[in-house]
């Protein structure tokens, strides 16, 4: 089998994650990424583009390129948006069908899945949703 | 294999005792017993995860809400539903119906306009249509039943029209044990665009439900009917008719936004769950549901087919014994009443054997009257009774005759 | 005496810890935690003397009944209400105010007329009157709060005026913990003949309530946010109101007679109490509030004190911390924001030190909206926390500052 | 302190209940006694005399005479209606003061309380509501 872009991602960030020994280190490395990754203009922070469902306020905007996904985001917790960045780094430049057919154990290989996964407050799987939603419709 | 003495067990009321006579607990279609894993499960959450649901960020609130969620999968799984967020719950039957009548029935109707309803309805069943007919200016149109109890579906089909929007029918009756056949009702109703509303209480703890095949719009049941905790039910709603109903209750969690000029409601089915709701209860429910499925359904339609016989046989052959109806109940259900004997003056005599029936009206006054009496001794069946208390039964009858007569 | 490490043995839950850290719970506005007393009364319920109330005749039904009946008893005397039949079941804060908006607003307004809410209401005593004002065509007036965060008695006695009917308004915020001055308010309303409905959810559990004295008409909370169990609540209202106020929910119990053409409801106060209830919730809260009443609320309230006044000095003296309120709150429920943080972070990063606090819109937009935020993270606290928490808690946000800052 | 005539009857009442051994014969007592208690017209089984409730119909006709009560009873139910005649036995021709501060004490001193408080199922309590109300707004 052929290893796809979207598998090398995450095997690049579980690795990165497999450094840290607390808690701690994977929410400063998350808040780091959160920090880095670029704030969408203030107009493309609009209803279109707001993902339901997490406490914190959620954009994200997908776009296809050739059959590849191009992801933006922001959020205003930093948390969020460094998963937001997450989600980037993992989805971004990866074809449609990848996208469309990835499943949600990254969270759990990077041990972000118990931190994370709270229901209804926290949007992540509501981002992973809207991102392979959208894959699918161009599949 | 169902051994019985085994499942016994797991229900810590039925080995009690008082004045040395062990409990006979025949008022299952009142309420049910509750197996150890509901009452541990309750204590679970409250000593090891208690918190609200839904909104908070931490570990007990996500294990709660994981657990709460978690039941409305097995619900679903439970009647075969085809969508988890078909999935309301409720404080119970009652308010589920409730919820039907006052949230939907405006938005497919119009003055004028008509709502069936079997004539052996549970008041559950014909009040909550009552008022709120009387409100819009629909009429009610009784459906009779026939002799076996059950919905006459030549009647049925006389009173279905253009003008019927809404037929609102159990599926086993509380009196009679009878079930009505709600595929082909559905079925009738459905060709004539009538929405039909199904009260399950007295059939999900007796037999296999399938929403997807019984094909009905709405259906509803109440926990501590089915071996669970009190105060919670469901109400199943097919999801186009939910989108179109409107809440019945206001409050935290059933909005979107809120503010003082307008507030929206949030998706389903929390736009039907305002409020905090009985956390506990509905993960109680799931437990329970999990024990009914562990047991299996076919398993325990066996057994109480057993029993339903024996009832049956002893009651018919037992000399003074007026039967509600001379046909077999499909659920095992046995209304009757001691010849020239107050249904009053039966339950208290039967106390004092530490054996527990329904007497009087049953919920259901409009059904004791078609049945031409005042009121009724019920004895329920369900799974853990055994053959032994039925025999049990019989003889204290017989006992009972010889009291109230002995004077004479 | 209040012997603090005693009491935190009654609670299971407070002596659980995880990966190594106990719990600090301080998300009591939410739901309380429950004594082993509440969690053994249900189980002893389900296990001993399940059964349904008040129609069966045997053993098991009495005592059910007696015990239920005993749990109205416990609230009257713990609320001082007056009478027994002034005491409703609900399932929660959030019916019973749909009960009052629904059953009683019509039958005291017409078209044009008023009702007064604070803004900084609770969702639960917001919506229900949008909508039933909706559709009397009343009017909804806002009354604004003081920067203490209670109702401005000014802007309240401007807007009263005899097109007012009702005012809701709450004893204790959920998000401010200042609490009003029901019986001041209660006098001025009466004397324009306009009724008080009191949203009593956050109060129960912090103060001894007395209604005769406060003169409130209608009284409701929660059995959850007072150390009973879910699902069960309480609706108080004045016996000549409730005589007045249609049911909300029709169906079993509630009735007195029905037949097809007519029906007729029962008296108080099982006409609001349609259908089989939760009857081991009321049960349970009978357990949760003689729990209450055996600590004694002014030990409650002296040991909440000593909590108040270290929250208050050490969340103050923080750097970086943003007070929702300048003023010291009544009840210890501290809602705040770290500054350039949003609350969901803060609230994310204290689960990993197994600390519960409740963030976001904490179901009062409007109230959130009018403090000019978008969210808080609130830290509401009860007798059973300790000033050791408190450090813990205040160090926790320390870390959280530095967690969040570091990569700047 | 004088013994008053229903302090006399209840201790008779008492006294035939002392002999009973088991439930069957306290029962049969109490049915005899509805037996031999004279019916009411159904001209007087009308929703004026009803008691509220009871499972079984209850009908209760209080009168004063001389100061005195006098009490009439009916019942579709033979249980009830011994229950009707135990109260015609220890009420009737007692003084309207007497019937006003009398208490429930006699149901336990015969052993009934425990088969007969069923709540709101059995009118026992709403029968003697009605007798002492009817008496105490004499007084
Ligand atoms: C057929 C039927 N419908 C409705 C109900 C009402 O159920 P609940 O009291 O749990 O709301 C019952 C139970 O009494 C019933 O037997
Ligand atoms: C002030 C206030 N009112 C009403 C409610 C609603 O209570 P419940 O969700 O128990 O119905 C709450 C609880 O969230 C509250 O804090």
């Amino acid at each position: 089998m052929l290893i796809m872009g979207i598998e090398k991602n995450i095997s690049k960030i579980v690795s990165e994650f497999s450094f840290f020994e607390s808690w701690e280190e994977k929410y400063e490395y998350l808040i780091e990424l959160g920090k880095s990754t670029p704030p969408l203009n203030k107009e493309l922070k609009n209803d279109l583009n707001i993902v339901r469902g997490c406490q914190a306020q959620v954009w994200l905007i997908c776009e296809i390129k050739n059959g590849k996904l191009f992801l933006q985001g922001d959020s205003d917790a930093i948390i969020t948006r460094g998963l937001v960045g997450l989600l980037i780094c993992i989805f971004n430049n990866c074809t449609i069908e990848e996208v469309a057919r990835s499943n949600n154990f990254f969270l759990e290989k990077i041990g972000l899945s118990k931190h994370l996964s709270i229901t209804r407050s926290n949007g992540i799987n509501e981002m992973i949703k809207k991102i392979r939603l959208y894959c699918s419709n161009y599949e | 294999m169902f051994n019985l003495n085994q499942i016994r067990l797991d229900f810590p009321i039925l080995n009690s005792t008082r004045n040395n006579q062990p409990l006979v607990y025949f008022d299952n279609a009142a309420t049910t017993q509750k197996p150890k894993i509901v009452i541990d499960t309750i204590s679970d959450f409250y000593s090891n995860y208690n918190s609200n649901i839904q909104r908070g960020m931490y570990f007990l609130a996500d294990r709660a809400t994981t657990e709460f969620e978690k039941s409305r999968r097995v619900v679903r799984k439970f009647l075969n539903a085809q969508l988890k967020e078909e999935i309301i719950f409720t404080s119970g039957t009652t308010q589920s119906i409730n919820m039907v009548a006052f949230g939907f029935l405006n938005t497919v109707s119009s003055a004028g306009d008509e709502v069936l309803i079997g004539e052996m309805e549970h008041h559950a069943n014909i009040v909550p249509w009552q008022v709120i007919c009387d409100k819009l200016k629909l009429k009610i149109v009784t459906i009779k039943c026939c002799e076996n109890g059950k919905i006459d579906i030549w009647d049925l089909k006389n009173k279905m029209n253009s003008k019927v929007k809404l037929l609102a029918v159990q599926q086993t009756s509380n009196i009679t044990g009878h079930e009505n056949n709600i595929k082909e009702i559905c079925n009738l109703a459905q060709k004539q665009n009538i929405k039909v509303f199904v009260d399950g209480a007295q059939s999900v703890s007796h037999k296999p439900i399938n929403l997807q095949d019984l094909n009905c719009d709405f259906f509803s049941f109440s926990g501590h009917k089915c071996f669970g905790p009190t105060g919670v039910g469901v109400l199943y709603g097919k999801k186009e008719l939910l989108l179109k109903m409107e809440p019945f209750m206001f409050g935290g969690n059933m909005i979107d936004l809120v503010s003082f000029s307008k507030s929206t409601w949030g998706k389903l089915p929390y736009k039907f769950e305002a409020g905090t709701v009985n956390i506990a209860g509905v993960i109680g429910l799931g437990a329970a549901l999990k024990y009914i499925l562990s047991l299996g359904l076919n398993n325990i339609q066996k057994q109480e087919d057993l029993l339903k016989e024996k009832m049956w046989e002893e009651l018919g052959a037992a000399k003074n014994v007026v039967m509600g109806l001379t046909k077999k109940p499909d659920s095992p259900i046995f209304s009757f009443n001691i010849k020239s004997t107050h249904s009053y003056d039966v339950g208290s005599l039967l106390d004092e054997m530490n054996i527990c029936v329904r007497t009087g009206h049953l919920c259901a006054q409009p059904a004791i009257k078609s049945l031409g009496v005042s009121g009724f001794v019920r004895a329920s069946l369900c799974f853990y009774n055994t053959e032994e208390e039925v025999s049990v039964f019989i003889s204290a009858l017989k006992r009972i005759m010889k009291i109230v007569n002995n004077g004479n």
